[in-house]
């Protein structure tokens, strides 16, 4: 959906700092950022939920490390890189000590434990990812424990093994204790706190301090000089940082064309002519956003898609090429499984490559639901698609209103399998609709709550048999996809249930896959299983195109283009 | 001379009942296929269809009648309309789109068919360069893509017949502004008249009753009901004719406050005619001219209102509307301008004409206007 | 001239305002919790991703929201602080209401007034203009004219004037850029690309009526009297004929102010990124943040009834034959 | 013998209408002499009011236009005179009065007001002064308390107040010709007295030449110097008052005279005039009055009857008087 798409480019940007040292460039100009999706909710960031509030308080306050677009490890308040044990157990972070909130008082340990212990894991704050700290012991949800170990030095202790929770500990931001402690308890001082909405405590932790912020209009932040990784270079080079926001698309594209902005990211059909224009560089990057066609194995979708050889057919008869041709103006990649190119345990699929060549022909397709009893055998040898009782076959393909690439590819898929003798209904309907009419599901006759993975006998309200629909693969830690394609997964709102997937998912999760090696096998596994199974029609990993003003130099392109924004600067 | 009216007054009356007792059973039998509608799950007639058919039977029991007794009145004042060419120009375009959007789609290609190879297609004689990224070379492959005549007015972003989609677009605009507007000029007629004429406590109440109405900001209101209830068309239609007879209501009592106090108004009172009468047969028809001018100006506005919704996603996504394909050409204006621009013109010329109708008919029933 | 029943009638139509007002914040209040969205939705996409169950999610947001507790207590909790002057939180800007209302509601004013300002002097003109010329030549070109504005939606044209005037020819700048001092030239400017957006559309609107309130008045006795006392042509036309065409005038362009121009000035504001009224209010109803929507529907519908008030007050001035009492 | 102050000669006002062209004034001749009273006569649609509005130049066009003659004011041809100069002499030396001043007076603008402004325009006069004059005019119409009047609007006022507010309005630059059109017919008979002696005492006070234009016979009596009996746009008839009501040439003026309902006879029905007035379309050939006219000859039907001199100052346009020279 439009946010998820949007979370990846502005995490492009946020994540930041380079360790190699750089020459000292001039500071001068004032950098805007366009974007036409959604303002942000709030700069007290650990009420939000949206991508946009993480993506305005990261300018003021970093992370304990990031990763450049090779995924080495870019230090930012962490002295040094998260120690984890030999048994996978104890986690122990060392911190910067020349990091000062803005009355001066030091940024210690305690303010991360605190934040940990006091702010996330507290019933009252109801923080919205506590389960990224959540353990299952004995089928009981258990936090971590992190502890104080010195002013510098604290520890996170697991009592089972996530070889992926190194990636969550890298990623925390603290909040200060001496201004949280004011509100601890109530919900609504600490949601109307002054300080943490206007971020007056962010000291030197992050290259720019807070301005204003107009809603719906732009967030100001202005060169932070005291910045702890800017001191010897005298980063960041740009006056002031602003993020404008747009009404439309096409507004945001005008201003980039016309100058008036440094960056925007670029919709599919614009880019040829942003290419053209000599005063703009476009750089094509990968991102971890992936298209798929989700089937309904829930007992309200069409039965014959409860069967793989079904499922392969289908995606026989797609064609991957021509849907990134058509759809995406070649901005995309064939997707076999959840697992992003960059992502470090991205593995090639030799084979069951389906909507590709050779696994892209009609006549195969339709060959394989003869097999299965859903097509018959005209004398002519030609083969007519038919449901069991040989009545012409009609499936329902539902996507979200208004997100204008997934209706393109509803279009593009109702066209393909109409040539093997599948009859499509599209229907689109609002995000919210869809929410709640169907992914959402529960068991029928029962009182039980909508959720989105009710078990197997769970079925949503409205019948459907096909979904186009986005997700995002962290490709750090691609086994957070578990949530989708595990049986359990919570958000398995088609009812893919494979023993093997799950198998696999546990075994990534558990102490085995502490050495990379073995997780790297485990993923190649998983992925040639699932490029097999077909759980989703995988269809393409998008690409997207950011496109800067030709003075802005500094640039590195990739995945996480954004590392090392706060050197930039402007010829 | 009077005694040819009684002996019509017994087969009038006749004929009355009869027509009265057909509408009955046909109120009836829509009543029960709605019921069963509702209950039963597959659907026999979707809203929209419930609507027409409520109006196509409320025209032909009171709307013929009308019309017929009033013929040489109406024959009358077409006469003097018609002077005006500009009315007659607009009346026939009219006329013209009401005949495209009931038979147009069945000459036309299906606005629906998705054609990708075709997508994107210019009018003929224009040419379109577009390029599509090679990942493995990192190059783009420029291919020039130029109009055919197959589509006069070219494709869109999904290969789909520009012309069709205007023709089918063109039946859905039109709905949306001559139901919505019918609904809302007639409540805001009637309250405005009501609370003009009767004046006093009641005409204290409905005002206030309109200004409670009219303080909803009409557009948050409209775009607040069909995001929760999720956009429909028919939907749209009641939301805006239900909110928007305001401004015709205070336009219209302005008008009958002054009329109130002429003569012609005390003398049929003089002359023992029901409130009710004098309402109907005296006061509206004075201030036609205002509500054709009303009309004339909301229609227009209310198919922009329906384009405006559909700009901000909440357009019916089931029905290719003018407004619909204007917000989808309006993202791509510098590519393929055409998409944008064919509705864009359509919509011109539509409000053109009902204004230049508007004014032949506001001259018309003007009687002082020497036409 | 002394209205004696005017006082009286003015605080009768205050204290009805207020009534009214009260009336449109109940039902608002109750339409917004009544509807089948809720403010977790948007949570929920993302939260449950992370293997939260939904039904907990949605608890912990509602309580957040404060809207899991049953409605007329949520009300009374509403109107009691209301009463010290606190319009509540907006969760979805994460800033007080009213703090949210006060700095947004200049840029949606400035747009409407100088929009109205240049529809009513352009567009009345050409009303008057076309009237006393009917079916002439100019009579079609001022209504073709007028009719440009109205039958093209502002947000194509708005798009169309950023293309062409801001990109290609690089005059204006292609977003209204905050930063500029309200009361300034530089305002100005960046404000006329908007202001001929909005203002052409209701343009069309000031022409028509204008145009039929003039010729209603234009064959009235009083005319012809003002041609035999000697007064020059457009002392005839601009004094005697048009103060008689003002009053359904004035309707109209008060109830203007009130509906279709919130609406056009909400699409302008997106085109061009102006951070006014109608951007938070449709975004607080996508974001199904009740309090910024009740207070903005409140306060539109008291400016609603004050304009009103001063409609039916001007009437008593611009036409003595009508009084209330 | 007193001076000629207005001399209309062989006026022709056409309107050019879908249904052809309309001869509401065919040919006119009178002259209106200084400080005097002449009366035009005749049924509505004889053309009196559309001569009046021809003088003053105030015939909306199209579909009217004067298409002939000529109108001498102070031997100045009015028809010749550009716009501006004519529209000088409107209302300053030629004013004129209308039949109903609830619609003649603009609604949204005080008494004082529509007089001041007239008073400022022609004489250039300062407010202040302006107001004395306006409060001395309704005085002299004999409004009571003009002050107050002069601040309340047309609707505030009875019908008999508005139309001497009207009156006040047009003697407001004392012009030398005040034509009235039909100024008491909208007024009951209790006010229209009262309104005639205000022109009667107006005659003597201004020497100011009137141009009086009624249907009714009774009124032209009591104010009337000379007459002009006007029937189908064309004069039937001029002379002095008395010598007319007297002693009535064309037979049209005699029925018109038996028409009047004489209070002292009993009768049970009104005398009428059996027919209709001509279409100014296509009129019968001839004299107008033929088809109507019981004393009607064959020569009525061919021609139309030239004027006849039947006494000094008294000419009729029958051919009943054909032995008698021109």
């Amino acid at each position: 959906m439009e946010k998820l798409k949007i979370l990846v480019l502005l995490s492009m940007i946020a994540i930041l700092i380079t360790g190699s040292c750089q020459v000292a460039q001039e500071t001068k100009g004032v950098y805007i950022s366009g974007t036409s999706a959604g303002d942000a909710e709030t700069l007290n960031w650990i009420l939000a939920a949206d991508s946009a509030s993480l993506g305005y308080v990261g300018h003021t306050l970093d992370s304990l490390a990031t990763y450049d677009n090779e995924w080495n490890i870019q230090l930012r308040c962490a002295a040094r890189d998260v120690e984890v044990s030999e048994d996978g157990l104890v986690y122990t972070v060392t911190i910067r000590d020349d990091l000062k909130w803005s009355d001066g008082s030091p940024v210690t340990a305690e303010d991360y434990v605190y934040t940990l212990k006091d702010l996330m894991f507290s019933d009252w704050l109801n923080y919205t990812y506590q389960s990224d700290w959540q353990e299952q012991v004995n089928d009981e949800t258990v936090f971590v424990t992190p502890e104080v170990v010195n002013k510098t030095t604290f520890t996170i202790t697991r009592q089972t093994v996530d070889p992926e929770f190194i990636y969550t500990v890298r990623n925390l931001t603290p909040y200060p204790k001496y201004i949280a402690t004011k509100y601890e308890g109530d919900i609504d001082a600490f949601t109307q706190a002054p300080e943490f909405n206007n971020l007056t405590y962010t000291g030197n932790l992050g290259p720019y301090k807070f301005v204003e912020w107009i809603r719906n209009d732009k967030f100001v932040v202005e060169r932070n000089p005291e910045y702890y990784l800017g001191k010897d270079i005298s980063a960041p080079y740009f006056e002031q940082y602003i993020v404008k926001l747009f009404g439309t698309p096409a507004t945001c594209h005008a201003a980039l064309e016309a100058g008036d902005i440094a960056y925007a990211g670029i919709d599919p059909p614009h880019v040829a002519k942003f290419k053209a224009i000599e005063r703009i560089n476009v750089y094509t990057v990968p991102t971890t956003g992936y298209l798929l066609l989700a089937y309904n194995l829930r007992d309200n979708g069409w039965e014959g898609l409860k069967q793989k050889e079904v499922r392969q057919a289908l995606s026989m008869a797609i064609s991957k090429e021509l849907l990134i041709e058509k759809v995406l103006f070649g901005f995309g990649e064939p997707a076999y499984s959840f697992i992003p190119k960059p992502s470090p345990w991205y593995v090639y699929i030799a084979t069951a490559k389906y909507g590709v060549e050779p696994l892209l022909d009609e006549e195969k397709a339709k060959e394989r639901l003869l097999e299965t009893g859903y097509a018959t055998q005209r004398a002519d040898g030609s083969i007519e698609v038919a449901d069991k009782e040989g009545k012409p076959l009609k499936l329902t393909l539902v996507t979200n209103s208004g997100n204008d690439i997934r209706e393109n590819v509803g279009h593009l898929v109702k066209e393909e399998l109409s040539a093997i003798g599948i009859e499509v209904e599209l229907k689109f309907v609002p995000w919210a609709t869809e929410l709640r009419k169907y992914l959402m599901n529960k068991v029928p006759g029962t009182e039980q709550e909508l959720g989105y993975n009710n078990g197997p006998r769970a079925v949503s309200e409205e019948p459907w048999d096909l979904m186009v629909m986005g997700f995002n693969t962290h490709p750090l830690s691609p086994s957070g996809q578990d949530v989708f394609y595990a049986t359990q997964g919570g958000l398995n709102f088609w009812g893919y249930s494979n023993s093997r997937v799950d198998e696999l998912f546990q075994r990534i999760k558990s102490e085995e896959a502490l050495d990379e090696g073995v997780r790297k096998q485990l993923y190649a596994e998983l992925s040639q299983l699932v490029a097999e199974e077909q759980p989703v029609n995988f269809l393409a990993f998008q690409l997207a195109n950011a496109g800067f003003q030709k003075n802005v130099k500094g640039i590195e392109p990739g995945i996480n283009m954004g590392y090392n924004y706060h050197l930039w600067y402007f010829e | 001379m009077t005694n040819r009216l009684k002996n019509i007054k017994p087969i009038a009356q006749k004929v009355g009942d009869v027509k009265n007792s057909i509408f009955i059973t046909v109120i009836a039998l829509l009543g029960i296929t709605l019921l069963l509608d509702i209950f039963v799950v597959e659907k026999i007639f979707n809203p929209l269809t419930y609507l027409y058919i409520v109006l196509g039977i409320l025209f032909v029991r009171y709307g013929i009648p009308l019309l017929y007794t009033s013929r040489r009145l109406i024959q009358y004042y077409w006469q003097r309309a018609s002077r005006n060419k500009l009315a007659v120009g607009g009346l026939a375009f009219i006329l013209f789109l009401i005949l495209l959007a009931l038979i147009g789609p069945l000459f036309t290609a299906d606005p629906t068919a998705v054609n990708f190879e075709e997508k994107n297609l210019p009018p003929p004689g224009f040419t379109l360069e577009e390029s599509v990224y090679d990942l493995k070379t990192g190059q783009f492959i420029t291919n020039r893509i130029t109009g055919t005549t197959q589509h006069p007015l070219g494709t869109d972003d999904k290969g789909r017949d520009l012309l069709a989609m205007i023709i089918s677009g063109a039946r859905v605009s039109l709905q949306v502004g001559l139901f919505a507007t019918g609904i809302a000029i007639a409540l805001g007629t009637l309250i405005g008249v009501t609370a003009a004429y009767l004046g006093g406590k009641m005409d204290n109440v409905l005002m206030r009753f309109t200004d409670i109405m009219m303080t909803f900001p009409f557009f948050l209101l409209l775009v607040f009901i069909v995001f929760i209830f999720g956009p429909n068309l028919a939907l749209i239609v009641i939301v805006i004719g239900l909110t928007g007879w305001t401004g015709t209501a205070r336009l219209i009592r302005s008008e009958t406050l002054s009329l109130r106090t002429r003569e012609f108004i005390m003398a049929s009172k003089a002359l023992g005619a029901s409130d009710g009468r004098i309402i109907l047969s005296h006061l509206i028809p004075n201030v036609i001219s205002l509500i054709i001018v009303i009309a004339t100006l909301s229609i227009p506005g209310v198919i922009l209102a329906e384009a405006a919704l559909s700009f901000i996603g909440l357009g019916d996504p089931t029905v290719a509307s003018w407004g619909m394909i204007l917000k989808a050409g309006q993202q791509n204006l510098d590519t393929t301008w055409w998409v944008a621009v064919a509705p864009g013109i359509m919509l011109f010329l539509t409000v053109l004409a009902f204004n230049f109708l508007g004014d032949g008919l506001r001259d018309a029933f003007d009687p002082r206007s020497n036409v | 001239m002394k209205k004696t029943w005017l006082r009286d009638y003015i605080i009768k139509r205050l204290l009805l305002a207020i009534f009214i007002a009260w009336a449109v914040l109940t039902i608002t209040f109750v339409l917004v919790r009544v509807g089948p969205t809720s403010p977790a939705d948007k949570y929920l996409a993302n939260l449950t991703a992370r293997g939260q169950d939904a039904a907990q999610v949605v608890a912990a947001i509602e309580a957040r929201y404060g809207v899991d507790i049953p409605i007329y207590e949520q009300y009374i909790n509403y109107i009691v602080n209301l009463g010290r002057g606190d319009w509540g939180w907006s969760l979805s800007t994460s800033m007080p209401v009213m703090e949210l209302i006060k700095t947004h509601w200049i840029y949606s004013f400035q747009l409407i007034f100088l929009s109205s300002i240049l529809a009513a002097l352009i567009g009345i003109l050409i009303g008057i203009y076309s009237a006393v010329r009917q079916y002439s030549k100019t009579d079609y070109i001022a209504t073709f004219f007028s009719f440009i504005g109205i039958s093209i939606p502002n947000f194509w044209l708005g798009v169309m004037l950023i293309l062409l005037f801001s990109v290609k020819l690089g005059l204006f700048k292609t977003y209204y850029d905050t930063g500029i001092p309200l009361f300034s030239l530089a305002n100005l400017q960046q404000l006329i690309l908007p202001v001929i957006t909005l203002g052409t559309g209701m343009m069309a609107a000031y022409t028509r009526y204008t145009r039929s309130a003039m010729l209603d008045n234009l064959r009235k006795e009083f005319v012809r009297t003002a041609r035999a006392k000697g007064l020059p042509e457009r002392t005839v036309i601009g004094k005697h004929v048009f103060r008689n065409a003002i009053l359904p005038l004035i309707t109209i362009i008060m109830f203007d102010l009130g509906s279709i121009v919130f609406g056009g000035a909400y699409l302008t504001e997106i085109i061009f990124g102006i951070p006014g009224l109608g951007q938070i209010s449709f975004n607080a109803i996508f974001a199904d943040d009740y309090a910024v929507v009740v207070a903005v529907t409140v306060i539109s519908a008291f400016l609603i009834l004050m304009i009103n008030l001063i409609t039916d007050i001007t009437y008593t001035y611009l036409d003595p034959r009508i009084r209330y009492d | 013998m007193t001076e000629t102050i207005l001399r209309i000669r062989n006026l022709r006002t056409y309107f050019f209408t879908r249904r052809g062209t309309v001869k509401a004034v065919d040919g006119i001749d009178f002259d209106l002499l200084k400080s005097k009273c002449l009366c035009l006569v005749g049924e509505s649609g004889c053309g009196k009011t559309v001569t009046a509005l021809s003088i003053l130049g105030l015939i909306d066009s199209p579909p009217g236009r004067i298409v002939g003659g000529e109108i001498y004011y102070n031997n100045l041809n009015l028809l010749e005179c550009p716009p501006d100069q004519l529209r000088r002499i409107r209302g300053k030396e030629i004013a004129m009065v209308f039949q109903d001043a609830q619609s003649a007076l603009n609604p949204v603008f005080t008494i004082g007001n529509q007089i001041v402004e007239q008073v400022k325009l022609h004489l250039g006069a300062t407010t202040r002064e302006a107001k004395e004059k306006a409060l001395s005019l309704l005085e002299e119409v004999g409004i009571p308390t003009p002050e107050k009047v002069a601040n309340y609007y047309p609707h505030q006022l009875s019908g008999g107040m508005r139309q001497r507010a009207m009156i006040a309005m047009s003697l407001s630059c004392d012009p030398q010709i005040l034509i009235a059109d039909e100024p008491t017919t909208a007024v009951d008979v209790t006010v229209k007295a009262q309104i005639l002696d205000i022109f009667n005492q107006l005659k003597n006070t201004r020497q100011m030449s009137l141009l009086f234009i009624t249907h009714d016979l009774g009124i032209v009596s009591e104010i009337g110097d000379r007459i002009l009996v006007m029937y189908g746009g064309r004069v039937a008839e001029a002379a002095t008052v008395s010598g007319l009501l007297n002693n009535p040439k064309h037979p049209y003026t005699a029925s018109l005279i038996r028409c009047l309902p004489d209070i002292t006879q009993v009768k049970d029905r009104l005398e009428t005039i059996p027919g209709t007035v001509p279409s100014l379309i296509d009129p019968p050939g001839g004299c107008l009055f033929h088809p109507r006219c019981d004393k009607a000859l064959a020569i009525c039907r061919e021609e139309t009857p030239p004027p006849f001199i039947v006494a000094e100052g008294h000419t009729v346009f029958c051919h009943l008087y054909s032995h008698l020279e021109r």
